[in-house]
């Protein structure tokens, strides 16, 4: 369980976080929504520990976690995926897959030079995780290409496919969604929910595509300008009229005149 | 595949251009050049760990090359009582109060909460650390400067033999990079350029006035060597059977002897480093690394502590750069701190790693043969055809003198155009980094 | 108050003068390092032999026009010698663009590469110059050699202290100031900096925008050739040229630029002065200002100096160090990451 | 059949705007010698330069190597500087048993260095002309002086010397500051310099490099005006680029009241060069190599060396610059000769020039001999 | 009669594989074409073949009759046209105000009026005109980059994913922006995953798979079609 507690975040005089407060349940889906701009990837970014925040706390199962580094924070099973894609250019898909490990003994050069047996031996266990991963995400065309020659899409799908690769307790999607096949991020909602549902994983999610969000999540956050907005089931944030005001809209107006 | 022939072929190109000079020019001077290029393959190898595995990009290459050599100076330079005696227990009091500064700052520093009463407490310590430290100081330097200045004038060094500094100089080179990467890894890729060049004009300027230890511009010659003298190979059992053997002059094969002995020490070297490196660049490990290249900021998402890899790369990169030092001064024989100019010993150690092609192994070794080759062919080749190529001009002619007068200047025109031509047809290095798997 | 003028008088002649004008030098070096970062986003090394050009072909040009007897004493010729060299060193630096520095922008090579890359231009260059006018030392400057020369300014005064200003430092300071505006003003405002800023920040969507690259790579070597050929002509007038110099102006230069911010031209003169000012303050002896401020019963055994002037190639990199640490981006914001 | 000389000095680097003066001065040697047609029966001396780079010992050994081994040169004259030439002597010309002659390298170093019995130098070791020096200075009643010297073995043992002898003499040297050749910028030195005061600043460095920027440097803020001056720092040109300021500065530089340097000034004038720092003792380098080769009818290099005391020092006929073909006549015809050419050579163990000075002192722009030391 | 910009049967590629494989794509005056597909499909690929930043082996791009297939991309942004990248579609470094003045390079006149209306159509970039845009959050630097194209007065506006990351309500206004500029007489071309929506106010459809042409036909047409829901459109 993560709570986050009065999260504030000041990049100069702009507050991206304004004293932000919430709870993500231990195996739950949690969907994060809200308009652009309202803070919902520093946040991410906060938790994962890319940013320090200017005040608040953050928990993880009731340890104080602010601050800590990123890779520390992987060490405790938390992950995260990016809003704008950080792909691993030079390296191809599986490569980008296979360097996500917790615990690598062939990560350490003492191995490499004195243990190769044991180095190999994990190794090819990571390779064949790697594929699964990648059956699954329909790159095996593209894995030996490296991610950099990628298409946008694609680059999203290495993002899920890391957090795959390692065995998360938690786990922050920032916009999978975003430039990916509808058909394709409906199957990935479905995996979403079986890694909760058998692995017990947590996730929480950020997407702008409510259809998504009403597949997967149960709480959703609404967040705008830096705080919470409101709390609850899809149905009642899509009738929340705050939020829908500020956020989801009335559709489109042209659309109604051309039918 | 092709692509490993066509490294096989350059690497053969590289011998037959070294013997050549052995047919042309002699082999003695053929050895000679070869082992600077064995060395320069060892330093450029050190910064293409660096650089092609972790994008280091470290320009005080310098700096540990000197602190590499300063560790043959202090391990195997033959004592100097005389200046032991008159300042050695000054250094020493003046370190120890050095050292007891610090840790007094340092306990400042964890005992008293951040504010501007802990900066004042620290910058006192300091200051009276220092003040009292240099009172120590200053005298023992004094006396030790004034022993017999035009011959010694330094503390000299341990005696001991000369193979043993090519342990301490990667392990010294290792301490001032974990002390530099500790201060400046977390710059950004073209600032931490900078800095690194900063400091290793700092490590230099030191080296240079700090007599009392390293003997400053006034050099150190005469250091020991790890093979026979010239004529201790010619009194050899059996030297006159190989003389009438190979048919050479007494002088100029024992010459050769002697450089074969220092190629194979070196060759050992680098073909251990290699050996290991190739090994820890197709490992794990190395994917890791050319992850964090490429993004650090996903690569310590991914759990990987990217400052503490930098710090270990930066280190072991540096050692090697130091190795290669110290291997260099005691190929030289003497330490000339003067000598430590970045066109030398950073540039062109750069330039190695980019035209080999950096990320690559191969290409870094193959880039230290082939500069340092041209770096010392270049004077011969540029004069030879500013030659031919004036020799149609009158005797007397003007001109003809101006330019023949500024002959050597030609090498850094050559030097330029090698290095953009080879640039220009192979931009990505003559051995490119493969990437994929 | 007697005691206090000379005190300033020292202080003004030994620190405050000589920085102002080494660290205008150093900012007009900066200038067009940082242009050419800031647009074509590499470290060019090659700038310390544009600027070696720039003050070659004004030494030629003075022998030309020495030989045709023009000059405009008692300003030196060598200031109606500068905009040959701004031409031929813009020529220079246009072709080296065209037939080397193009073919890796083409290829979107590495930024590593393009310095590695100048590097060779740098050797090339070198060599070039010492071929064509030798590595000699020349002296060039045929003006009037002060504004105001310590003699001078004692009888002026009747101060027991000194004060000297040399017209090509002067000059150095102006000319400095003037370009700074300019580029300032340029980068910021105008159409074709904007342009400029856009090429550099993103090239393929500049593209997209209507900007025609060959056109602002154009602009970027001409200001960054003639800030060379400004920077290395009032170098030469002020000590004297002589090729090697400018090697060893490059590394503060690039100080300079870095500790300013690369990219912002604000940066380098600021850059500039501070490399200049910590060199000279800090490894100044202040035992002669002292001897003038403090009663005869405090006076100073001791020289009173920070640091051995030994040291000081190393301070301007201690700072350097220091202020990265501090602003990893240099002080006044360059290229952000 | 030529006898070849190999020229090895830093065409490069930090002394690239002298070294090329220096070979030149060899190169006339030269070519006076060939002009004689006298030389072992008529063979002509043919030379080849190489860069030494000054300051990068493994590439002054390259070159050094491609001397002996690819140009087959009989004698090397150089290093121009101390390093270098240490580096050449023990990695090169030692194992080869090649003469070694160099015209610069003035570390009191090279004095104990091991060397076979083949390295010799036509310049004094630094230790003699800070002695000689100093007395002038005190002769001339100046009590405080500070120092600056090039950051270089050459500097920094001259400037030790000077000092030592100097304090000895009952002089005080205010402060010693170092100065690195071909910087941009010399005002922080010289602030330090001025503040710390002294009736005279004593430049060891160079007239085109860094000694001329101090002493301009000093001038313009006038913070001295009086200089005194080594060998290294004396030549028409400085007081041509300086001017009247420089007038009643002084200084030592090696010579002898043989008049050599006039001659040897003469000699240079024929192919419009002016004297310029250690151009004498290029010349005279390959003088004496010459001799030495010419009185041991040979070119190997353990017959020459034995003859090199022979050529440079009493008894024999005194042989000026100019006058080679002279010198190369007697010994052909058994005579013998005592060499004392452009910078009064006279040699002492273990081979390096014993230093007979002369005091210059400037005036109107123009360097004048004032006495010997 | 071809449309006003087409690309036919075009085939090229970033190195030896071809990512085009023959197809063509052509958009009218007035209207809005969608492209949809699975992610690798091509569609970017085919964009920056129609705006010359790809060499093509094979096929022609024509704009208003006149064959464009050798002209640089700058020559096209004078022609009219004006392109939306995928990624880096901004000028990081530089603030808002300055991002839309690059897109009113080519104009001469009527600026400060373009970027008023583009403020008017996303409000917080207004807020925001002086905070360099690298500093923006993902749906604050699509809209930028969608106004720079504007900022163009493009005869032809092609926009690679315009609304991914971008929020419900402004990809509303986004859309019916986007038919308003169509209804002025511009050609409007856009990839889009958000597909049920754009192929909603499409003229004219395009499934692009591998490379090829899959499906077409008008936006509504294609949406009927049960497979190409199925497929591509997440059911
Ligand atoms: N590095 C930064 N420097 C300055 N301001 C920033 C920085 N990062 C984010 N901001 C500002 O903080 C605010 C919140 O940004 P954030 O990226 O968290 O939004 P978001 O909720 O993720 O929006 P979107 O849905 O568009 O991704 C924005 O107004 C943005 O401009
Ligand atoms: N720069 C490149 N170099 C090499 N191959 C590339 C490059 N960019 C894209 N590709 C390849 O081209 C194919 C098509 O890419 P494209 O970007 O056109 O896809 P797309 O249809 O736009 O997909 P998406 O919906 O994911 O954006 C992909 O398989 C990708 O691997
Ligand atoms: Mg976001
Ligand atoms: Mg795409």
């Amino acid at each position: 369980m993560i709570v986050v507690d009065g999260l504030s975040k000041k990049f100069g005089g702009l507050a991206a976080l304004q004293n932000a407060s919430l709870t993500l349940e231990t195996g739950k889906i949690t969907g994060l929504i809200g308009p652009n701009g309202a803070g919902k990837t520093t946040l991410f970014n906060v938790i994962a520990g890319r940013y320090r925040p200017t005040s608040g706390r953050v928990f993880l199962d009731g340890k104080d976690i602010t601050g800590l580094e990123p890779h520390e924070l992987f060490a405790m099973g938390l992950l995260r995926t990016f809003q704008i894609a950080h792909e691993f250019s030079t390296l191809t898909v599986r490569e980008n897959l296979m360097v996500v490990s917790a615990d690598h003994p062939g990560e350490s050069l003492r191995n490499v030079w004195f243990r190769p047996g044991r180095v190999r031996a994990f190794d090819r266990a990571r390779r064949e995780k790697a594929e699964e991963v990648i059956d699954f995400l329909k790159l095996g065309h593209v894995a030996d290409l490296p991610a950099g020659n990628l298409s946008g899409g694609q680059k999203k799908l290495v993002e899920l496919g890391r957090t795959m690769m390692a065995d998360p307790k938690i786990v922050f999607l920032d916009e999978v969604g975003a430039g990916v096949n509808r058909t394709l991020l409906y199957e990935i909602g479905d995996a979403i929910v079986r890694l909760n549902k058998e692995r017990g994983y947590t996730f929480c999610v950020i997407e702008h595509d409510m259809d998504f969000i009403a597949q997967l999540c149960d709480p959703v956050i609404v967040m705008a300008q830096g705080q919470v907005l409101a709390t609850g089931t899809v149905d009642e944030i899509k009738s929340n009229p705050e939020v829908v005001e500020a956020y989801l809209g009335t559709g489109l107006k042209n659309r109604v005149a051309q039918a | 595949m092709t692509q490993r022939w066509q490294g096989i072929l350059m690497y053969a190109i590289m011998a037959v251009m070294l013997a050549l000079v052995g047919i042309i020019q002699g082999w003695s001077n053929a050895l000679g050049i070869l082992n600077l290029c064995l060395i320069s393959a060892i330093m450029a190898l050190g910064v293409n760990i660096q650089w092609g595995y972790a994008g280091l990009l470290n320009v005080g290459v310098m700096g540990f090359a000197a602190l590499g050599g300063l560790a043959v100076v202090l391990v195997a330079a033959a004592p100097v009582p005389e200046a032991l005696a008159a300042g050695g227990a000054g250094v020493m009091w003046a370190a120890l109060i050095m050292a007891v500064t610090v840790v007094v700052a340092y306990g400042v520093w964890k005992l008293l909460p951040p504010s501007t009463a802990r900066a004042w407490a620290l910058v006192a310590v300091a200051a009276v650390g220092s003040v009292v430290a240099g009172g120590f100081y200053f005298p023992a330097t004094d006396a030790i400067e004034a022993v017999d200045p035009s011959l010694q004038g330094y503390l000299g060094g341990l005696g001991l033999p000369v193979l043993v500094a090519w342990v301490v100089a990667p392990l010294l080179a290792a301490a001032a990079a974990w002390f530099i990467g500790k201060i400046a890894l977390g710059l950004r890729a073209d600032y931490l350029a900078i800095a690194t060049l900063g400091i290793s004009e700092i490590v230099v300027v030191t080296i240079k006035n700090e007599e009392w230890l390293t003997r400053g511009v006034k050099n150190v010659v005469g250091l020991p060597r790890p093979v026979p003298t010239e004529m201790e190979v010619r009194v050899m059992s059996g030297f006159d059977r190989l003389v009438a053997w190979t048919g050479l002059s007494v002088n100029e094969l024992s010459s050769i002897v002697v450089k074969l002995g220092y190629t194979a020490l070196f060759a050992a070297i680098l073909c251990a480093l290699l050996f290991l490196f190739q090994l820890a660049l197709h490992s794990p490990w190395g994917r890791m690394m050319r992850a964090i290249r490429d993004n650090e900021i996903a690569a310590s998402a991914m759990g990987k502590n990217v400052t503490r890899m930098h710090l270990k790369v930066f280190i072991i990169g540096s050692a090697i750069v130091g190795l290669a030092g110290a291997m260099l001064v005691t190929l030289d024989g003497q330490f000339t701190p003067g000598g430590y100019q970045p066109l030398r010993y950073t540039f062109l150690i750069w330039v190695m790693v980019i035209v080999g092609g950096s990320g690559n192994n191969w290409g870094s070794v193959f880039g230290g043969f082939l500069i340092w080759f041209c770096w010392v062919q270049a004077e011969p080749v540029g004069v030879w055809l500013l030659e031919s190529a004036t020799a149609w001009l009158p005797d007397g002619s003007g001109l003809r003198a101006h330019l023949l007068n500024n002959a050597s200047q030609i090498r850094l025109v050559l030097m330029g155009a090698i290095l953009l031509v080879a640039l220009r047809f192979m931009p990505r290095g003559l051995f490119p980094e493969k990437t994929g798997v | 108050m007697e005691n206090l003028a000379n005190a300033l008088v020292v202080l003004s002649n030994f620190v405050i003068i000589p920085a102002l004008a080494y660290g205008s030098q150093l900012a007009l070096g900066a200038l067009g390092v940082t242009i050419i970062v800031a647009v074509l986003r590499f470290s060019n090394f090659a700038h310390g032999e544009l600027m070696s050009f720039g003050a070659m072909s004004a030494v030629f040009a003075v022998w030309v026009l020495q030989w045709l007897g023009i000059s405009i004493a008692p300003l030196s010729t060598a200031l109606l010698a500068l905009p040959v060299a701004i031409v031929m060193t813009v020529a220079i630096a246009l072709l080296t663009d065209r037939f080397v520095y193009r073919f890796y922008r083409v290829r979107k090579a590495d930024t590593v590469v393009l310095l590695i890359v100048s590097i060779g231009v740098m050797l090339a260059m070198a060599g070039i110059i010492r071929f064509a006018i030798g590595p000699d030392d020349r002296v060039f400057d045929d003006g009037v050699r002060f504004i105001i020369s310590v003699a001078d300014f004692k009888a002026l005064t009747g101060l027991k202290e000194g004060l000297a200003i040399r017209t090509s430092q002067a000059i150095t300071i102006v000319m400095a100031v003037l370009c700074v505006g300019f580029v300032f003003w340029l980068l910021k405002y105008t159409r074709i900096g904007k342009m400029m800023r856009a090429y550099s920040d993103n090239e393929d969507l500049a593209l997209l925008s209507g900007v025609n690259p060959d056109q602002i790579v154009r602009w970027a070597w001409v200001l960054a050739a003639t800030l060379a050929a400004i920077a290395g002509t009032l170098y030469g007038l002020d000590k004297s040229f002589k090729p090697i110099v400018f090697q060893q102006l490059l590394l503060p230069i690039f100080a300079a630029a870095i500790v300013g911010g690369l990219g912002s031209p604000v940066g380098a003169v600021a850059g500039g002065m501070i490399v200049a000012f910590s060199e000279i303050a800090l490894t100044y002896s202040y035992k002669k200002v002292a001897t003038y401020l403090l009663p005869e019963a405090l006076q100073p055994d001791g020289m009173l100096q920070l640091l051995s002037t030994n040291y000081k190639y190393a301070v301007s990199f201690i700072i350097l160090v220091a202020v990265l640490l501090v602003r990893p981006n240099g002080l006044f914001n360059g290229r952000p990451s | 059949d030529e006898v070849k000389l190999g020229l090895l000095n830093g065409f490069t680097g930090p002394i690239e705007s002298v070294a090329g003066n220096m070979a030149r001065a060899s190169e006339l040697a030269i070519e006076e010698i060939n002009a004689s047609g006298l030389f072992l029966g008529g063979r002509k001396i043919t030379s080849v330069r190489a860069d030494s780079t000054c300051i990068d010992a493994a590439v002054a050994t390259a070159a050094a190597e491609r001397l002996v081994h690819s140009d087959k040169v009989d004698v090397i004259i150089g290093d121009g500087c101390s390093g270098s030439s240490a580096a050449v002597l023990q990695n090169v010309a030692m194992p080869n048993g090649i003469l070694m002659i160099s015209p610069a390298a003035t570390s009191p170093a090279l004095s104990t260095i091991p060397d076979d019995g083949l390295f010799f130098r036509t310049s004094p070791s630094d230790a003699r002309q800070g002695e000689v020096l100093a007395t002038v200075m005190i002769d001339r009643g100046l009590k405080e002086v500070a120092i600056t010297y090039t950051n270089t073995d050459y500097g920094k043992g001259l400037s030790d010397s000077i000092k030592s002898a100097f304090e000895a003499k009952g002089g005080k040297v205010t402060l010693v500051v170092p100065h690195e050749d071909g910087k941009g910028d010399y005002s922080a030195e010289v602030g330090s310099l001025a503040s710390a005061g002294g009736e005279a600043l004593v430049i060891a460095g160079f007239l085109d490099q860094g000694g001329k920027g101090m002493l301009q440097g000093s001038l313009d803020v006038g913070a001295f005006d009086l200089f005194v001056l080594p060998d290294g720092m004396i030549g028409d040109s400085l007081a041509e680029a300086i001017g009247p300021a420089l007038d009643g500065s002084f200084g030592t530089t090696p010579g002898s009241d043989s008049d050599g340097a006039v001659t040897f000034a003469e000699v240079l004038k024929t192919v419009d060069l002016v004297p310029g720092p250690y151009m004498a003792e290029w010349y005279d380098a390959v003088a004496l190599a010459a001799f030495a080769m010419q009185a041991a009818g040979s070119t190997e290099g353990a017959l020459v060396k034995e003859k090199v005391f022979d050529v440079a020092n009493a008894p024999g006929e005194k042989i000026m610059p100019g006058e080679l073909a002279k010198g190369l006549k007697i010994l052909a015809e058994g005579g013998k000769i005592d060499y004392v050419g452009a910078s009064a050579v006279e040699l002492i163990e273990p081979g390096e020039s014993a230093g007979t000075f002369r005091e210059i002192e400037i005036r109107g722009g123009v360097t004048e001999t004032v006495s010997f030391r | 009669m071809t449309a006003f910009l087409s690309g036919t049967n075009m085939v090229g590629g970033y190195g030896v594989v071809d990512i085009l494989r023959g197809c063509t794509i052509e958009v009218e005056s007035g209207q809005v074409a969608v492209i949809v597909g699975p992610n690798g499909a091509g569609k970017s690929t085919g964009m920056k073949a129609l705006f010359g930043m790809l060499k093509l082996r094979q096929g022609t791009v024509t704009l208003a009759g006149e064959d464009i297939t050798a002209l640089t991309p700058q020559a096209r942004v004078a022609k009219g046209m004006s392109f939306v990248p995928q990624t880096d579609n901004v000028f990081a470094s530089m603030t808002v105000e300055e991002n839309l003045e690059m897109g009113g390079l080519t104009q001469r006149e009527g600026v400060q009026d373009t970027m008023a209306q583009i403020y008017d159509l996303f409000p917080v970039l207004k807020e925001k005109r002086y905070q360099p845009a690298g500093q923006l959050s993902g749906g604050q630097r699509q809209q930028v980059a969608v106004g720079r194209a504007m900022m163009t007065r493009p005869k032809v506006l092609m926009l690679d994913e315009p609304t991914a990351g971008v929020s419900p309500v402004v990809m509303d206004d986004l859309f019916d922006r986007i038919i308003d500029i169509a209804r002025s007489g511009v050609a409007v071309l856009m990839v889009e995953q958000n597909a049920r929506q754009a192929l909603q106010i499409a003229d004219r459809g395009y499934v692009l798979v591998q490379g090829e042409n899959r499906y077409s036909g008008s936006g509504p047409e294609l949406l009927r079609q049960e497979d190409v829901r199925k497929s591509f459109l997440g059911g």
